[in-house]
């Protein structure tokens, strides 16, 4: 026989305003099962709580109804009262008198009153079907994982590593460093992107507790929070890493130039590769769709006729160490981890979307990327801005801002929000090149938000004595060699046209490729611009609704480069404060099967969002099972269930069906 | 096989622009379309209907629409504004509502909506058959009402290719320009030459800077506007259906060539493309 | 400078007629900046909208830009809210109209008042009568005439017009008139 | 039946959405008719026929279902298996005799306490239009 006491509380006058407490006291006296009865004008403050543990211990309660504000609020309170007095914390609940009752219905106290009396009933018939439940421990694998090696994933790295904690980071090109790396300087204080990042770059690559898996990509995640099964690809460089000495003959020797990636086209490379000076690793890979060797074994191999490509070799002919390794290939690993961080960064949009701007048809329009190549003093041009054309040096530089961004026809309905700070770097920049420029920046609002950015923006005014339109282009076509832009400054209601050597346009911050197929993997959401979403804007915003994955940088909303790294520090304390655990404690409101009444049908299976559920042969039937460290106990499977043979602790359907028998009675 | 269409020639292909109309009629029939001119045709309205609520604006299209749903035929006009007025008002009259009303002001059922083309539409899906090579640098000039609004365009609003498309695969050489969808100044020519001189010139020298030799239209106010606004020794503006009946052997008299006040005769003499008149 | 004081009312009866959504502009200006017809108007496109979402109504009404539109569409194609502006335009020229207000562009409101006219009683348009009744009125007698006797001798423009009149246009018309009163 | 203090509406509300959803409601004192009673489920997709049923019988006008925005679902895809198996109950509860528009279902996000309140007072109009159960004209 269960011994329920019923806590009523008055929420100072919150409840009581409204709600005859007293009456429902009287009322609630006599159920069935309801041995104390108490009030309190404040159950949640310490003698409240107080009076819990002692009407538990002295009258022998077996189960508790506090029915004071919503259980959102306070039931973790009163859980943990209770088990202070040695209650099991799960035999204890809430009715929800304040929020759905008194806070609703202030203008008809007897309604009120009777519907207070109708949830205390509600919840003292669910609570005899309650059960003592007891979490399950997770056993948690003290590493992480890192996916994408920019700024934000570096940094959560090394946090978690300076942590003492192991972790592998991978990433998908054949270095890390990321958007960061292709950066000339960093507004607003102009540092060198690179002297800023390599030092951080060289600290990955040297930290014994960081394993740095590059050219590398997930390819399969199982498993949930304390031991993810990643399965990792680590593509064939062709090169012996262990034997590289990063010498850089090889690639000072190859004769195969192509488009550089790193330069966005705007340089080139050899087909035997490190993309660029300062690249973690130092070590090189093999472009297999341009090398000449791989030409002409693939030529060999087909068996065709004609002239046969040139065997080159040179690199290898070369390698002091003698690393090539032409028959390396592919490897997939599979290793267990604790937490992971997704840091899978962000593409510029592209802008060949707008016909209007001749992108990709007039040379001389570039994007804000490309041309921190060209200033960038490891770039293709060594740091001279010189116009694509003809290469001289601009001297009149238009820039366009929101190409794609706050556009919902033809882009993004989001702000970009870093494209007006680099802009105006920008402009600040190229009058330190070159003191003859003159920018020109077409904007919409300038939007200078962080510390030191307004500041910023107008020295870019003020010293580099850029000019600011407020206005959106509508075209820029060629004109005698120039390539006229043609605006409205709205300011002034005028149109504008200016002759520009070179046209420069800020575009958007788009999800990196690949970004929404990693979610896929890890069971987390994207929206449907396919940036990845947080558990919570703002109160858990590197946190995802799958326990153990954290989101770091730009995968999760555009972002600069201090908050990449603070986004990638708070992923790694968010990791940190899992690995610090032998075990974790899982939510023991898990599915159960019955499985005597388990037909074996596996509905469930089909309807479970978590592949938690299994089967398994009992007494040689084939019965469901759930895992518990994945049931995450959202009760579809009970929903589907025809035998009622599966059901959610926490949320069965005896609870659920005592609570419907009991309205209106 | 012949196909047929309803055409609607339109007011302007009937005065300053016969050559479209006679050279369309002409390069269609050699082509194997046959032309069945809409009986009795009234006025689309033009750009005039613009401000006068959507009762008057519908009006005029929905009885060129009526007309060719009693041919049952596909719509054609080869004047750009017609089309364009056409294929909006269809769209429009899509809506119960819009319909009931229109059919009201016409006092007649508007029947089964037609399907509305312009001839680049037409000549797109046909094989050209050139017999004449035209050794010629065109820049095709889409003007504005064959790319937009958005709903009533069938190419891309900045850089459209299918007349570039069309003129290619009659063997000319299409360039690549800025000004394809700019507007020529459109019906403003009585009210306000001063804005058409402007914008159509405009228009010619950057066919010209591109290395245009000739610019090809489509639509009676864009050639009209090229050419009686500009100067009389600016780039030629030939109509698209003349250039392909030049490929197909016409002569300049059947395509009327010696109606423009830009006089292309020197220039195609000078490229071979005519060899007589 | 006389000071605004917005106002929603004109903004409503705006959307109601054109149903477009004019909050929607956030005043980026790409309209104005490629319009062909801005250097002949007073606001242009961008203003227009203002004008309109601040509730400026005789301003608008009265404004060139409602007059001097082609009608291209550039700025709707371009719209990042795709709003359709010259719609807009239109609507505003309608309320104008139907209000008997003087339009700002005489030219172009009397020019499309010939041409509609000639639908109505011929049927079809004659460019010659167009331009001829277009210049008599206009006050301008001479605009155009050079163009007459070089696309005369080129037989552009035919002498007699087509006949047929439209009563039902003719009809509409006066009724679209009259529901301005 | 009874319908005295409007018509009784059971409320299915999934824990992470429409429940805070409700609470928000109340914190924003936003009232609705008092004759709901709000039982929590920790997911739309919970929500068996059974349990739909079992409400009628016991005397409800109506039954909500409220969980989280399509694509919001704390467990992925929960509430789309709830409109798809309401969408197959509906009819049936027609052939029973309980009329389709008796059983509702809502998407409320955490933060639409107004939305929220004002479902519930357009159901409870609904059900008054409808009137008592087993009656229908």
């Amino acid at each position: 026989m269960v011994k329920v006491g019923v806590f009523l509380c008055h929420c100072g006058r919150n409840i009581s305003e409204v709600v005859d407490v007293p009456r429902v006291a009287e009322a609630v006296r006599h159920l069935p099962g309801v041995t104390y009865v108490d009030e309190n004008k404040y159950m949640c403050s310490e003698p409240g709580q107080a009076a819990i543990r002692q009407a538990i211990t002295e009258h022998g309660l077996t189960r508790v109804v506090v029915a004071s504000c919503s259980p959102r609020m306070h039931e973790i309170t009163f859980r943990r009262a209770a088990a202070q007095a040695g209650l099991n914390p799960y035999l204890v609940e809430m009715a929800n008198l304040r929020e759905h009752c008194s806070w609703v219905h202030a203008d008809d106290h007897e309604a009120a009153t009777l519907k207070a009396i109708e949830l205390v009933k509600k919840a003292v018939a669910r609570i005899s079907y309650n059960e003592p439940l007891t979490p399950q421990p997770i056993p948690m694998t003290r590493r992480a994982l890192v996916i994408g090696g920019g700024i934000a994933g570096i940094q959560a790295a090394l946090d978690i590593a300076a942590a003492g904690h192991q972790v592998t980071l991978v990433e998908r090109e054949s270095t890390i460093g990321g958007r960061m790396a292709q950066l000339d300087k960093t507004f607003p204080t102009l540092d060198c992107s690179s002297c800023i990042l390599t030092p951080k770059m060289v600290e990955v690559a040297q930290n014994p507790n960081i394993e740095l898996l590059t050219y590398s990509e997930v390819e399969s995640v199982s498993g949930f929070v304390g031991s993810f099964e990643v399965q990792i690809r680590k593509r064939a460089t062709l090169v012996d890493h262990v034997k590289c000495t990063g010498c850089g003959i090889c690639w000072e020797k190859c004769p195969e130039k192509v488009p550089s990636e790193f330069d966005l086209a705007r340089g080139k490379r050899s087909s035997i590769y490190i993309p660029f000076p300062q690249a973690v690793p130092v070590k090189p890979v093999v472009d297999q769709v341009h090398c000449r060797y791989i030409k002409y074994q693939e030529f060999e191999a087909s068996g065709a006729e004609g002239k046969k490509p040139p065997q080159c070799r040179i690199c290898e002919k070369l390698c002091p160490p003698q690393a090539l390794a032409w028959d390396q290939e592919d490897e997939a690993v599979t290793e267990k981890f604790g937490a992971i961080v997704v840091a899978t960064g962000y593409d510029p949009f592209d802008p060949t979307v707008y016909g209007e701007f001749g992108y990709g048809q007039y040379p001389d329009v570039i994007t804000g990327l490309e041309l921190e190549r060209l200033l960038s003093a490891s770039g293709p041009t060594e740091g001279h801005v010189l116009r694509p054309s003809d290469g001289t040096p601009p001297k009149t530089v238009v820039f366009l801002s929101c190409i794609g961004s706050r556009d919902e026809e033809r882009g993004k309905a989001y702000c970009s929000q870093i494209c007006c700070m680099y802009m105006a770097k920008h402009a600040i920049v190229l009058k330190e090149h070159d003191p003859e420029v003159q920018s020109y920046i077409f904007y919409i609002d300038n939007r200078a938000v962080g510390k030191g950015y307004e500041e910023f923006s107008r020295r870019a005014q003020e010293d580099a004595g850029a000019v600011y339109l407020r206005g959106r282009v509508a075209k820029v076509f060629p004109q005698d060699g120039k390539l006229v832009v043609m605006g409205e400054d709205s300011l002034i209601g005028r149109q504008v046209e200016i002759a520009a050597d070179m046209v420069v346009l800020a575009a958007a911050v788009v999800p990196s490729r690949g970004a929404d197929e990693v979610a896929r993997m890890l069971n987390i959401s994207y929206d449907s611009d396919h940036f990845l979403v947080e558990a919570h804007p703002k109160l858990r915003p590197v946190e995802t609704h799958t326990d153990g994955v954290f989101l770091a940088g730009a995968c999760v909303s555009p972002c600069d480069v201090p908050q990449s790294v603070s986004r990638g520090s708070a992923a790694a304390a968010k990791t940190l404060a899992l690995l610090s655990k032998e075990t974790l404690v899982g939510e023991p409101t898990t599915a159960v099967v019955d499985a005597l009444r388990c037909s074996g049908c596996q509905l469930c299976l089909e309807v479970c969002p978590f592949n938690a559920i299994s089967t398994q042969v009992v007494a040689g039937r084939t019965v469901a099972s759930v895992n518990e460290g994945l049931c995450k106990g959202c009760g579809l499977c009970s929903a589907v269930c025809r035998p009622a043979a599966i059901g959610v602790k926490g949320s069965t359907h005896k609870q659920l069906l005592a609570e419907v028998a009991s309205l209106w009675t | 096989m012949t196909k047929q269409v309803a055409y609607f020639p339109g007011c302007a292909l009937e005065g300053s622009a016969r050559e479209y109309d006679v050279s369309t009629r002409r390069v269609f029939a050699a082509l194997g379309v046959e032309l069945l001119e809409v009986p009795d045709w009234v006025c689309c309205g033009a750009s005039s209907t613009h401000g006068r609520g959507q009762e008057v604006a519908l009006a005029l299209p929905a009885h060129a629409l009526r007309a060719a749903s009693q041919m049952g035929l596909p719509l054609m006009s080869p004047c750009a504004m017609c089309y364009s007025r056409f294929k909006l008002a269809s769209l429009e009259l899509a809506h119960p509502e819009a319909r009931a009303r229109t059919e009201a002001a016409l006092g007649q059922d508007i029947g089964e909506l037609p399907s509305v083309l312009h001839p680049l539409q037409v000549l797109d899906e046909i094989a050209p058959q050139a017999t004449v090579p035209l050794d010629i640098k065109v820049a095709s000039y889409y003007g504005c009402l064959l790319v937009r609004p958005p709903a009533a365009g069938f190419d891309d609003q900045e850089n459209p290719t299918i007349m570039d498309r069309i003129v290619a695969g009659w063997g000319a050489q299409p360039v690549s320009w800025a000004f394809k969808t700019e507007c020529c100044g459109a019906g403003m020519a009585l009210a306000r030459p001063d804005m058409v001189a402007r914008l159509s010139r405009r228009v010619l020298e950057q066919a010209r800077q591109a290395g245009a030799e000739v610019v090809v239209v489509a639509c009676p106010m864009c050639q009209a506007n090229l050419d009686l606004y500009t100067g009389e020794k600016d780039t030629p503006v030939l109509y698209i259906t003349q250039l392909i009946g030049l490929a197909l052997g016409l002569s300049p008299r059947e395509l009327m060539l010696g109606r423009h006040l830009i006089n292309p005769l020197p220039l195609l003499r000078a490229k071979g493309l005519v060899n007589h008149g | 400078m006389q000071s605004v004081i917005p106002t929603s009312g004109f903004r409503v009866e705006v959307e109601r007629e054109s149903g477009e959504v004019i909050s929607r502009c956030y005043q980026c200006g790409k309209c104005t900046a490629g319009c062909p017809a801005a250097f002949a108007m007073d606001g242009g496109p961008r203003w227009l909208l203002r004008a309109v979402q601040l509730g400026m109504r005789s301003e608008a009404l009265d404004s060139t830009t409602i007059w001097m539109c082609l009608f291209c569409s550039a700025c709707h194609a371009r719209c990042p809210a795709g709003i359709d502006i010259p719609r807009v335009l239109e609507t505003v020229r309608h309320i104008s109209l139907k209000e008997r207000r003087p339009p700002a562009s005489k030219e172009v409101a009397l020019f499309h008042r010939i041409f509609l006219g000639q639908v109505a009683g011929l049927g079809r348009v004659h460019e010659l009568g167009l331009g001829g009744t277009y210049n008599l009125r206009s006050g301008h007698p001479l605009a155009n005439i050079g163009l007459v006797p070089r696309m005369l001798a080129r037989r552009k423009l035919p002498l007699l017009p087509y006949r047929k009149k439209v009563r039902w246009f003719k009809r509409l018309l006066s009724e679209e008139k009259k529901s301005g009163d | 039946m009874d319908m005295n203090g409007g018509p009784r509406i059971v409320g299915f509300l999934c824990n992470w959405c429409s429940y805070a959803g409700a609470d928000m409601a109340g914190t924003s004192r936003m009232s609705y008719p008092p004759n709901i009673r709000i039982i929590r489920v920790p997911c739309s997709g919970r929500v068996d026929p059974l349990l739909v049923v079992k409400s009628f019988q016991q005397g409800a006008d109506g039954v909500l279902v409220a969980g989280c925005h399509p694509g919001d679902c704390h467990y992925t895809e929960g509430n789309y298996y709830a409109r798809r198996r309401f969408a197959l109950l509906r009819p049936l509860l027609d052939f029973v005799g309980i009329e389709q528009e008796r059983l509702r279902l809502e998407w409320v996000s955490a933060s639409e306490g107004r939305k929220f309140s004002r479902a519930v007072a357009s159901f409870q109009e609904e059900l008054e239009r409808l009137g008592p159960r087993g009656h229908r004209g």
